[in-house]
This record gives structure tokens, C-alpha cells and sequence, in this order.
């Protein structure tokens, strides 16, 4: 196997990352024509929110999930069944839905981490089914596979709503969520992740908790991943199981990987390109599908690293 | 570490950004015209593809093959239509985009579409936003009820179904019913709502079994419903080819009690599906579409019926489904509000839908009102049984 | 070396050490003490059971019978990372290098005990975990240039030659400050020059009172720089005691000639005597 | 009470077998590249939907089946030569990636070159179930239980008798192994791409007349194929066959005895037990960490 090498975040290279980024989120919106734009923009930043934390459990501690949407969908559901059931404001679901994510991860983190490859991504793919299962099949709590209507967020008697909010928000928050992911990367923690991604073995010798460390990793990537949901919920005002299914999780799983394992803002654009190709293929009517499978394919072919390492590469070797 | 790197890494990083840019723009293709005679634009979100396509597909195509016919007899009012359709893959979140989309960037006057439950609730808010009409596909009960202002719905719903089902139940004298349901939202819905009207049906539900929409195999779930005391006919939820292996199964395993389709199933293609034998004396509500040349000569959904039905399977060479008549209805009914109402604007518009009397669609008759936005009563549904292959319709 | 100078005190011992793999003794009362500011070499054939007992040792397997102690403590059941907490540290035959790392992160994450901030400061980077990054990089450049590479400090670690990978993982081993150090063929595939450095490096570590347990072929190295001798041979110990006495040992000799090992033995034989 | 457990464990075997032969065509590939082939549930459909075209188009059945399978090994080696080959040497995770999006292109294919609705074939040897100790079993299955007995045999005398199968053994133990004593890698990786695509619409064929089939019919029986290789052990060509029997029994008897909702929830909770006492699966390599 072919390693590449960590992508890393010097002092000055990360917030060269982080303001590349906020200036992209500040200025594209004069460029949208219709309030369209700020639609697809902010699920653009909400995808990559938690395609960032998937980021950090497969890119950074080297774990597969095929059940991070999992996560997800506890987040975005917390926002619907959390005002329903419990009388809790909306906006209060929000943390209450990471929490929940956060607790379900380390319960079901320790058990399964112990398990490696494709052992490992067996495991959490079923994990992610059963979260699924049990959305579609308790109808009477969570509106069966027809969904569940998520209320509108009130703030100080602002009433939190259409596209170009939601950009906004949707925006900050990935900001956050990417600034976190960098620290993490360039810290002890996110060294004792790198160390046990290369070799269990050494990492351990080194006094290194492997377990401890993997189910941390975990239980950030469901923390991404819920807050990631509640704002898709928040956005949507409606979820449906979809949100959680294995469909969604393989695609988290390709956006990283297309991206980039190893870098942060690879998940994002990861993110942003396989929330936009559905939405700009579309003019290919029934060739969608198909036009689709050949672009992943053809960027894994030529760009094996993913996306941001590759053309980081082939611009090092024309400088060279 | 030197400066030159960090720039490298820096423009990379803008790079791979831009290139996101140049897709937005490439969003920006659908040009906002505005001209004397311009077409109508009318909007339609369908699963195409996805589980629900089974669905999604015929609806599509019935849209495509009707809006050509009405451009070519002239528009609507001297203005052709231009159809713009989306496919979300049933998937809610994907619908829910492509609503904003025809909303805010493709400006449609009007859509027809959301072929489930699930993505019809998550449009809702869109089109409701936007005060546009949105005349859905979808069965649930929840689409229309509490009416939403700007939301409609051409098919009966699941709970009519039900009802139509437990009628003709204790029509046979029979009272004790088990549910095998698909867990897709069809399949849900309509087991919930069987579930809340048992009872005032004079219906007992003894047993619940449930199978995964690409279940292969349902005998098991058979089995156990063989083995339960006093089950008396066994109802089906459910749509695609599940219930086309529940029947398989069920005559496999040599059950005799009456087996109960829902209006999922309403196709030929059902029967291929689950081979004539076995669907043999099956009973489904359905709209009329089944049974078009059956009807009386004087009913008025005959010649309807036949037009559509002989239309549709003469272009696509398949048997035609009641889910592609709901497409129809939905059309036509805008078409003829459009008509009626001279003017695209969202509200005369949900007001010319709203007065829709007496037309006549594939589905019944529609009687729309301001607290009613289907307008198909229980008449509208036709009780039909499978014999020799064939839908017959049997006495109401 | 010097006979008669006092012995440091026993920082790890390990007694009756048995294991089997399908049936097959890998390992049978095999025991050993390293003491603080010494260096113990273990030797053998190919196959003797020399990594395996490393492996034992540093928790990596666990034995079937016989017992460890760190330092005074049982440690028998201490999986890997309470060792290393506890002051014990290895490096590996076959490098377990970090390759995607560079060769500065390699030893950062080595100081990974002495680290001192909470997940939440690292997430957050909050001054606890700025000030860890900034004193582990001091300390891990330290280290780097007491192995020698402190020039390819930044160098991606896969793109670095065999020898320097050698050497990196001992700085990586040193960086956890070990009490006990164990190293699995440290010179292997190092050329004469490296050895020499490897050779300086162990001297150093051990003066400082670190108690050193090395495998090694290299018998010029071994009757060198080691204290103590420990040969194992076909999963049991053949002879112990110091490199001379073990040098003259009939049995020990017949081992090595009389198994894959013969020529290396008897090169290192020759050569260690040409030495002595 | 025994004729219900007799129908439970038929309806199991028969699901299982298909379920066995996807996770067969997994563990080739596996063994040659260590890539997970998400793409074989695409080779299912294929066996299913070009036999009902074929079927449809006039062809005589066997004919038809023949021709379905020479479609799925060509697509297969295509696969390999146009997707799986100009990547080679790419991390597992790449070239897993790959193959996801080629079962979305081959599904995108499919829908347009086919269609979206359901397809059936009539069964085998008609459909009038034979009675087995008071339990109803449908001709097919016997079909389909000796179909997947028959490609377990002529795999096995294939890898344990043949030379060519040794070298696929052989690349499956150790690749380089393998290739310094001679043996074509890359060929033995093509080879494995046919054969796998072969074994997946040999099931389709079989199983559509039971299951039906459509032109997404692959995703499902993809994910299922992959549990079952999980549980039998990667890389294990028995434990693909008993992990997928297994699974497909488990399923029938939590759909027949616990709950019909959540049988598949019964499944992955035994395979995850499973897998937390043999962390390789029930016939997976048991390795001891080499360091």
C-alpha cells in the first residue's frame, strides 16, 4: 500500500485554510442570482460539516464508519422529536442532539473500535442500519419513512428562517467546525490519532491509549455529524430516515475520500462537489446517474490521493 | 517551512475553491426570461429513480407525454407550457433543494409532483413560503389534512383505502384482519392509518407483520400469520414489487383466506409480477384506470380512462399505472385552473384550483373546496378482483 | 568495561517466561534482569525466541506463564501503553515507523506522555495545548539532533533512508523518557558509520542510567557496549552471563554453528576476538 | 411447530445462497487486490435483467442465461481493465471508491439501456410448491441451493486442482509473493473480476424468479453480500459461503419468530456478537501481530 504523506497545518498555513475559507463564505453570495444559491450554499456547508468529522475518524485516526449518517440522523431527529415529546426549544435540541450522539458513540464506540478494516466498517454499517431501522419502523415516535415535521427556530422572538439565514449560520458553523478539525490535527491528541492511524503497535508503545483515542475520535466524528443533522433539520423543517440511511453514509464516505483523506479542507471540497454535481448534471436528465459514477471514478483514477492532496502534488511538481 | 510552500498550499486551497465557484456558476445556465407570450413554466419534483421510482417514473412520463399534447393543440391560453423536472431520487433532503430551486431560480408558476409522502411534506413549507399551488402524488393523508393553503393532492388517500378495504371485509362477514406491511413510507402510512380506522370499521387487527422493501422473501412473516388463531383475511400495504412476493409467498404456502391489495399495486404489471395463479381472486381498491373498459358506457370517467390508458401504453409500450393518472389529474387540473383563472398569479391560482367542480380525472370526479383540496370521495375508489389475469370489476 | 564496578540496581525483571504458538514452544522459563545504567544484549539464532520475548516484555503478547516486574511492580498483565507510562520503551526490528508523519512529528508523538493538555484544549486551542506543541517540539528537535537528524527534522518519515529510520526510532523510543529501553536490532542494515553512531548512542542513553536491553547481530556491537549477555536458543536460555564468559562458552558455539546462525557466529566470533 | 421451522430454514437457505454467492465474488476479488468490489450487486442485476431481456427478446431461456453471463464477465473485465488497472497501486480505500462509483454508473446504465420497472422470469421447472414435511418449497429453490452447490464445487476444484487456481491462491496468501515465483498478478486480478461477475449473475439468474429483479436490485443484495463475508471471515471462500447461509437463515427465523420489523436488526446484532468474540469472522485468518 501506497502511503501519503499527513497533510499538515503549520501555524500560518492554517489560517491561510481558515480565512480562504471564511473569505469564499463571505463573498460568493453577490455572486448568487436567485435565493436558490444560498439553498444549495448552505447545505454545501452543512454537508461539509459533517463530512469534516467523518474527516477526522477515517482521515485523521485512520477508522472507517459506513455509519456516520447514523449521527447524523440522531442530530437532525433530536430537533424534531426534542420539541415534540419533551417541550424543549428547538434551538436547545441542538446541543441536546450532539450529546445524545456524542453518549450513543462511546457506548457503541468501545465495543466496536476493537474491531479493524473491514471488520470495523461491517460493524458501524450496521450501527447505522439499525438507527435507520428503528426511525422507519417506530412510526408512532418518529413519523415512520415519511418523516417528521421539525419546528421553526425562534431567537429572542426572530423567527429563524429562509435560505440566506441558514447560509449564513451554515457557514459559521462549518468555519467552527473546520478551525476545530485544524487544531486538532496540529496537537497532542490529533498526534496520538495520526501515530495510531500509521501503526497500533507503535502508537502503544509509546504510551499511547489506543482505545481511548480511537473512541474519542468516534465520538467527534457523531458530534460533527449531529450538529451537521440539526441544522440540515432546522434547515429542512421536515427529516425523513434518509437522512441516516447506509446511501447517505457511503456518500459522506466518498466525499472524504474524493477530497482528500488526508485533509481537512478535502472533506469540504468533497462535500461541495458532490452536493453540486447532482444539482449542475441535472440538465443530463436520465444520463445523471451515469455521468455521476464516471466522475468519481475518473477523479480516483487520476487524483488516488484525493482531490486537494493531489493538485497539491501535481502544483509541487510543476514548481519543481 | 518557508513562505513559498504556505503560498503553494494557500492558492491550492483557493484553487480547489474557485473550482467550486465555476460550479455555482454553472447553476446560473437556466436564463430568467421574460417576454410577450412567454411559456408557462411549471415545475414538477418526481423520485424518477430511487425505491420509489416504480412510482416516480410513470408519473414522469405521463407529465412529459401531456404537456407535448397541450403545447401542440396550442398552450394553455395561447401560451405554451415549458415543463421543468427534477429527479430527487426519493430522497427528502435532494426534494427539498430542487423545490427552492423551481421556486426561487426556475420561477415556476406552479407544481405538480412530490411522489411520496415523505418528499411532498418536505416541499410543503417551499411552495407554502412562496405562496405557489403545489399539487401533489402522494397518498398521505397528512399532505391535505389540516389543509395547508397553497397544498393539494390528486390521489385518494391511504386512509380511504383502509376504509374501502374494511368495507368490503365486513361485506364478507368477516372481522379479523392481519396487516403485512413494506417498511417504505407507502407501506408505513397506510398501516398506520388501517391501524386508526380498524375500529370504527368494525375490524379487529390480530396480527402485524412487516417486510423490508427488497425483501426478497416473505414466507417467514406468512408463516406466522398462518399460525395465528383467527385471522379471517390479511391485508397488504404496500407498493413495487413487495406485494407481488407477499402473493407469491401466500400461494406458495397454500393460504386460502382473502388476500387484500392496496391501490400500491394498482397495474398490470402487479399481475405479471406475481403471475396470474397466484394473484388469482386477490382484491384491491383502485381508481377506475384498472378497469376502464368495464365501466358502463354512461359513466363519465369512462372515456377519460380509455384516452389516457390508450395514449400512454401506445407511447411507452408498458402498461399504464394509476400512479401515471395522478400525474394526469394533477396537470389537468392545473391546466384547467390556469384557464379559468387567466393568470399565473400564486394565489388566483390557488383560488381557480380551489374551485374545481365536477372534473373529471382518472382518479373520480374532483369537487375541490377551501376545506377540502383532493375532492374525491370513497366513490371514487372501485373495489376490483384479480380473475384469469385480469381486473374485474365486482359490484359496490 | 569495567568488572568491578557497582551494579545498578534491577529496573526490569522477567522470570519463567513461557508462550506457544499452535502447539509450538516459542518460549520456556526464560528469564532475565536489566539493570539501570547497563546494557543487556540478548542473543541467538534466528528463530530463538529473541523478538518474541521483546515482545512479551513490552506487553505486546501476553505470556502464558512467568511473571514481570517493573521496577518492583507486577506488570505481568500491563498492556503497552501502561508500560510505556511506567518508563518502558522499545523500538522494532521491523521499523513501525509513523510514514506519514515527517521526522519531527515521529518523535512529538514519542513525548506523547509528557504531554499535559485535555482533548478540550487541543480541540480548542486553548494556551494548555499551544504551550504542549511548543515545548514538545523543543524536545523532540533535542532528540532529533542526538540522533542525528535534526536536518531532515521536516522530511515526510517514508521518504527517509533505512539507516536514518533506525535512528528515528530510537529518538522516538527516547522521547517517552524511558527508564528501561529495549531495542530490536538497532544496526541492522546500518552501515559502518551509523553503527558506530548507534554504537556512541547507547553508550550515552546508558550512561545516563537508563537500563538498555538490545537485540542484536552484530556481535562487534554486542561484546562492545553490552554488560550482560543472555542467549537464547531454540526458545530457551542456552548460557548468560558476560560477554566474555558467553564468548567461551562450548554450548553456545555449537548452537550457532550448528543451526542458520553458524555463520554469523562464527564471524562474530572471530571478530569479536580480534577485538578483545 | 416442525414444518414452520422447516419453511423458516428453507426460506433462510435459499435467501442465504444468494447471499453466499455475493460474498463469494467479494472474497475473489478481496484475495486478489484487497479491494472491497462494491460493484458486484451490479453483476446480480445484470445476470437477472439481461436474461429477462433476452427472455423477452425470443431467446430460449438456457441461450438467454448463457448470453447474460458473457454481458456480466465482459463488464467485469471492463471494470478491471478501465477502472481497476490505471489505478493500480492506489490505497485499497481509492480503488474501493472506485468501484462505488462504477456500481452507480452501472446502475445508471441500466435504467436507461433496460428500464425502471420490475422484471420476473417464470421458474425453472414450474411453481407449484412440493410439500416437505407439512412445509411448502417452492421448485426454484431447489434451483437455486444447487446452482450455488454446484459453483461451490467447481470453485473449489478450480482453486485446489488447477494450476491457474493455485495461482490465485497463491496471490491470495501473498501477492509478492506470488509474483517473484511467476505468477501474472494482474492477469490473476482480471481473472478474478470474470469469474466473480460470472458467479454474481449466475445468482441473478437463478434467484429473479424468485425475488424478481430491477435495475437496483444490486445495492441491498451488495451490503448483505458483504455482512455475509464479514461473518464467515474476509477472505475465506467458506467462510463466504457459510456466513452467507447463515445470514440468510438468521434472517428468516428473527422475521418468523422475534419480529418481522427489525429481523435485519436481529441479523447484524449476531454478526456483531460474532464478530466481538472472533474479531476475523468465524473462518478468517487468525494472525498474530507481526512486529
Amino acid at each position: 500500500m501506497r502511503l501519503s504523506p499527513r497533510w499538515q497545518f503549520p501555524f500560518r498555513a492554517r489560517w491561510a485554510t481558515l480565512l480562504i475559507l471564511a473569505a469564499v463564505i463571505g463573498t460568493i453570495p453577490w455572486f448568487f442570482p436567485s435565493g436558490f444559491y444560498f439553498r444549495v450554499a448552505a447545505l454545501v456547508w452543512v454537508t461539509a460539516l459533517a463530512a469534516v468529522g467523518l474527516q477526522v475518524l477515517m482521515g485523521q485516526a485512520g477508522q472507517v464508519s459506513l455509519g456516520h449518517a447514523g449521527f447524523v440522523g440522531i442530530g437532525a431527529y433530536a430537533m424534531a422529536l426534542g420539541p415534540k415529546y419533551l417541550g424543549l426549544d428547538v434551538l436547545l435540541c441542538l446541543p441536546l442532539g450532539a450529546i445524545v450522539a456524542a453518549a450513543v458513540a462511546f457506548v457503541v464506540g468501545r465495543p466496536i473500535l476493537r474491531l479493524k478494516g473491514h471488520y470495523l466498517a461491517v460493524a458501524t454499517l450496521g450501527f447505522g442500519m439499525l438507527v435507520t431501522m428503528v426511525l422507519v419502523s417506530e412510526v408512532g415516535i418518529t413519523g415512520g419513512p415519511d418523516g417528521i415535521r421539525v419546528p421553526r427556530a425562534e431567537l429572542f422572538g426572530w423567527r429563524i428562517r429562509g435560505g440566506e439565514t441558514f447560509y449564513w449560520i451554515a457557514g459559521v458553523a462549518l468555519l467552527v467546525g473546520v478551525w476545530i478539525a485544524l487544531n486538532l490535527q496540529d496537537s497532542p491528541s490529533g498526534r496520538a490519532l495520526a501515530a495510531l492511524h500509521d501503526s497500533e503497535v507503535a502508537a502503544r508503545t509509546v504510551g499511547i491509549d489506543v482505545a481511548a483515542h480511537k473512541l474519542r475520535a468516534f465520538v467527534i466524528a457523531a458530534v460533527y455529524g449531529a450538529v451537521a443533522g440539526g441544522l440540515l433539520a432546522l434547515m429542512n423543517g421536515f427529516v425523513t430516515p434518509d437522512a441516516a440511511g447506509f446511501l447517505a453514509s457511503i456518500e459522506y464516505v466518498t466525499m472524504v475520500v474524493i477530497g482528500g483523506l488526508a485533509s481537512v479542507p478535502g472533506a469540504v471540497v468533497g462535500a461541495a462537489l458532490l452536493v453540486l454535481l447532482p444539482q449542475t448534471l441535472t440538465f443530463l436528465h436520465e444520463y445523471e446517474q451515469a455521468v455521476l459514477g464516471v466522475l468519481i471514478m475518473l477523479f480516483m483514477i487520476f487524483l488516488r490521493a484525493g482531490i486537494v492532496p493531489g493538485l497539491a502534488a501535481l502544483l509541487r511538481r510543476k514548481a519543481a | 517551512m518557508g513562505l513559498g510552500r504556505m503560498l503553494r498550499r494557500g492558492a491550492l486551497t483557493l484553487g480547489a475553491l474557485a473550482a467550486f465557484g465555476f460550479a455555482f456558476s454553472a447553476l446560473r445556465a437556466t436564463p430568467a426570461l421574460a417576454q410577450q407570450g412567454q411559456p408557462i413554466r411549471i415545475g414538477a419534483v418526481l423520485s424518477v429513480t430511487g425505491p420509489a421510482s416504480f412510482l416516480g417514473d410513470p408519473e414522469d412520463k405521463t407529465l412529459r407525454l401531456y404537456v407535448n399534447r397541450i403545447n401542440q393543440a396550442g398552450g394553455i391560453n395561447g401560451r405554451p407550457i415549458q415543463l421543468i423536472v427534477y429527479d430527487d431520487g426519493g430522497d427528502a433532503n435532494r426534494a427539498r433543494t430542487f423545490a427552492t430551486r423551481l421556486v426561487e431560480d426556475d420561477r415556476v408558476v406552479a407544481m405538480v409532483g412530490g411522489t411520496t409522502t415523505g418528499t411532498t411534506m418536505a416541499m410543503r413549507p417551499v411552495f407554502e413560503d412562496a405562496r405557489i399551488p403545489f399539487i401533489s402524488l402522494a397518498g398521505g393523508i397528512e399532505i391535505i389534512d389540516p389543509v395547508s393553503p397553497f397544498t393539494f393532492k390528486t390521489p385518494h388517500t391511504d386512509r380511504m383505502a383502509c376504509e374501502k378495504i374494511f368495507a368490503d371485509i365486513r361485506a364478507r362477514g368477516l372481522s379479523r384482519v392481519a396487516l403485512i406491511s413494506g417498511t417504505d413510507g407507502f407501506g408505513q402510512s397506510m398501516r398506520a392509518q388501517c391501524q386508526r380506522v380498524a375500529q370504527a370499521a368494525g375490524i379487529t387487527i390480530v396480527a402485524d407483520e412487516q417486510y423490508g422493501p427488497r425483501d426478497s422473501d416473505m414466507t417467514p412473516q406468512l408463516t406466522r400469520i398462518r399460525n395465528t388463531q383467527g385471522v379471517e383475511a390479511v391485508v397488504n400495504p404496500g407498493f413495487g414489487q413487495g406485494p407481488a412476493i407477499v402473493t407469491r409467498g401466500y400461494a406458495q404456502l397454500g393460504i386460502r383466506l382473502p388476500l387484500y391489495q392496496s391501490h400500491g399495486v394498482a397495474s398490470a404489471q402487479f399481475i405479471e409480477l406475481a403471475t396470474a395463479a397466484a394473484a388469482e381472486g386477490v382484491r384491491l381498491p383502485a381508481a377506475a384506470l384498472l378497469v376502464a373498459e368495464q365501466l358502463p358506457q354512461n359513466d363519465p370517467q369512462r372515456q377519460v380512462l380509455i384516452d389516457y390508458k390508450t395514449a400512454f401504453e401506445r407511447e411507452f409500450n408498458q402498461p399504464v399505472s394509476t400512479f401515471g393518472g395522478h400525474a394526469y389529474d394533477g396537470l389537468m387540473i392545473l391546466a384547467d385552473a390556469i384557464r379559468r383563472a387567466n393568470s399565473t398569479d400564486g394565489t388566483r391560482l390557488r383560488d381557480a384550483i380551489r374551485a374545481t367542480r365536477g372534473f373529471v380525472g382518472t382518479g373520480g370526479v374532483v369537487n375541490m373546496s377551501a376545506t377540502d383540496h383532493m375532492g374525491l370521495d370513497l366513490s371514487a375508489f372501485r373495489m376490483v378482483e384479480i380473475r384469469g389475469g385480469r381486473f374485474v370489476l365486482i359490484g359496490n | 568495561m569495567n568488572a568491578i564496578q557497582p551494579r545498578g540496581e534491577v529496573l526490569l525483571r522477567a522470570e519463567g517466561i513461557g508462550i506457544s504458538f499452535g502447539g509450538l514452544r516459542a518460549l520456556d522459563g526464560v528469564g532475565f534482569a536489566a539493570r539501570a545504567g547497563e546494557v543487556l544484549a540478548i542473543i541467538g539464532p534466528n528463530g530463538a525466541g529473541k523478538t518474541t520475548l521483546f515482545n512479551i516484555v513490552s506487553g505486546l503478547y501476553r505470556a502464558s506463564e512467568g511473571r514481570i516486574a517493573l521496577d518492583g511492580q507486577d506488570v505481568t498483565e500491563a498492556p503497552p501503553h501502561r508500560l510505556a507510562a511506567r518508563g518502558l520503551s522499545r523500538t522494532f526490528q521491523n521499523l513501525q515507523v509513523f510514514f506519514r508523519m515527517t521526522a519531527l512529528e515521529n518523535v512529538m508523538a514519542g513525548r506523547h506522555l509528557q504531554e499535559r493538555s485535555g482533548l478540550f484544549a487541543d480541540l480548542f486551542r486553548l494556551p494548555a495545548a499551544r504551550r504542549a506543541n511548543a515545548t514538545t517540539r523543543e524536545a523532540a528537535m533535542a532528540l532529533l539532533a542526538e540522533v542525528g537528524l535534526a536536518d531532515k527534522a521536516e522530511q515526510p518519515a517514508g521518504s527517509l533512508p533505512y539507516g536514518a529510520l533506525k535512528r528515528l526510532e530510537i529518538a522516538r523510543a527516547l522521547a517517552t523518557d524511558p527508564r528501561v529501553l529495549m531495542l530490536d536490532e538497532p544496526a541492522a542494515g546500518c552501515n559502518p558509520v551509523e553503527t558506530e553512531e548507534i554504537d556512541r548512542l547507547i553508550a550515552q542513553v546508558a550512561a545516563r542510567g537508563v537500563a538498555v536491553v538490545l537485540i542484536e547481530h552484530d556481535m562487534k556491537l554486542v561484546m562492545r557496549i553490552s554488560r550482560h549477555v543472555l542467549v537464547l536458543n531454540q526458545g530457551r536460555m542456552l548460557a548468560e552471563g558476560t560477554p566474555e564468559e558467553v564468548r567461551g562458552n562450548p554450548e553456545v558455539i555449537a548452537a550457532y554453528l550448528g543451526t542458520h546462525g553458524a555463520k554469523e557466529a562464527s564471524r562474530a566470533t572471530a571478530r569479536g576476538a580480534h577485538h578483545a | 411447530m416442525l414444518a414452520e421451522l422447516l419453511q423458516f430454514l428453507v426460506s433462510g437457505l435459499t435467501v442465504g445462497a444468494v447471499y453466499a454467492l455475493v460474498a463469494l465474488g467479494f472474497t475473489l476479488i478481496y484475495n486478489a487486490s484487497d479491494v472491497v468490489n462494491f460493484a458486484q450487486g451490479e453483476f446480480v442485476m445484470l445476470g437477472g435483467m439481461v436474461t429477462v431481456f433476452a427472455v423477452a427478446a425470443g431467446i430460449a431461456l438456457p441461450l438467454a442465461a448463457a448470453l447474460a453471463i458473457l454481458v456480466a464477465v465482459a463488464v467485469g473485465l471492463l471494470l478491471h481493465r478501465l477502472a481497476i488497472e490505471p489505478a493500480r497501486g492506489a490505497s485499497a480505500v481509492t480503488l474501493i471508491i472506485i468501484t462505488i462509483g462504477a456500481s452507480i454508473f452501472l446502475r445508471g446504465v441500466a435504467q436507461i439501456v433496460f428500464d425502471k420497472r420490475f422484471h420476473q422470469l417464470p421458474a425453472f421447472s414450474g411453481s407449484d410448491p412440493i410439500l416437505l414435511a407439512g412445509a411448502a418449497i417452492l421448485p426454484q429453490s431447489f434451483w437455486v441451493l444447487g446452482g450455488a452447490l454446484l459453483v461451490f464445487l467447481g470453485l473449489f476444484v478450480f482453486l485446489e486442482k488447477t494450476l491457474l487456481g493455485k495461482a490465485v491462491l497463491a496471490t491470495a496468501a501473498n501477492r509478492l509473493a506470488a509474483r517473484l515465483v511467476g505468477v501474472d498478478t494482474s492477469f490473476v486480478l482480471a481473472l478474478s473480476f470474470g469469474l466473480s461477475a460470472a458467479i454474481g449473475a449466475f445468482a441473478g439468474i437463478l434467484i429473479t424468479p424468485i425475488t424478481l429483479t430491477s435495475f437496483d436490485v444490486g445495492t441491498l443484495l451488495a451490503l448483505k453480500g458483504f455482512a455475509a463475508a464479514m461473518l464467515g471471515g474476509m477472505g475465506s471462500p467458506l467462510g463466504a459461503v457459510v456466513g452467507g447461509l447463515l445470514l440468510g437463515v438468521l434472517e428468516s427465523f428473527a422475521a418468523g419468530t422475534i419480529s418481522s420489523a427489525y429481523k435485519d436488526a436481529v441479523a447484524f446484532i449476531v454478526i456483531l456478537a460474532v464478530l466481538f468474540a472472533m474479531p476475523q469472522g468465524l473462518f478468517g485468518r487468525r494472525s498474530v501481530e507481526r512486529v
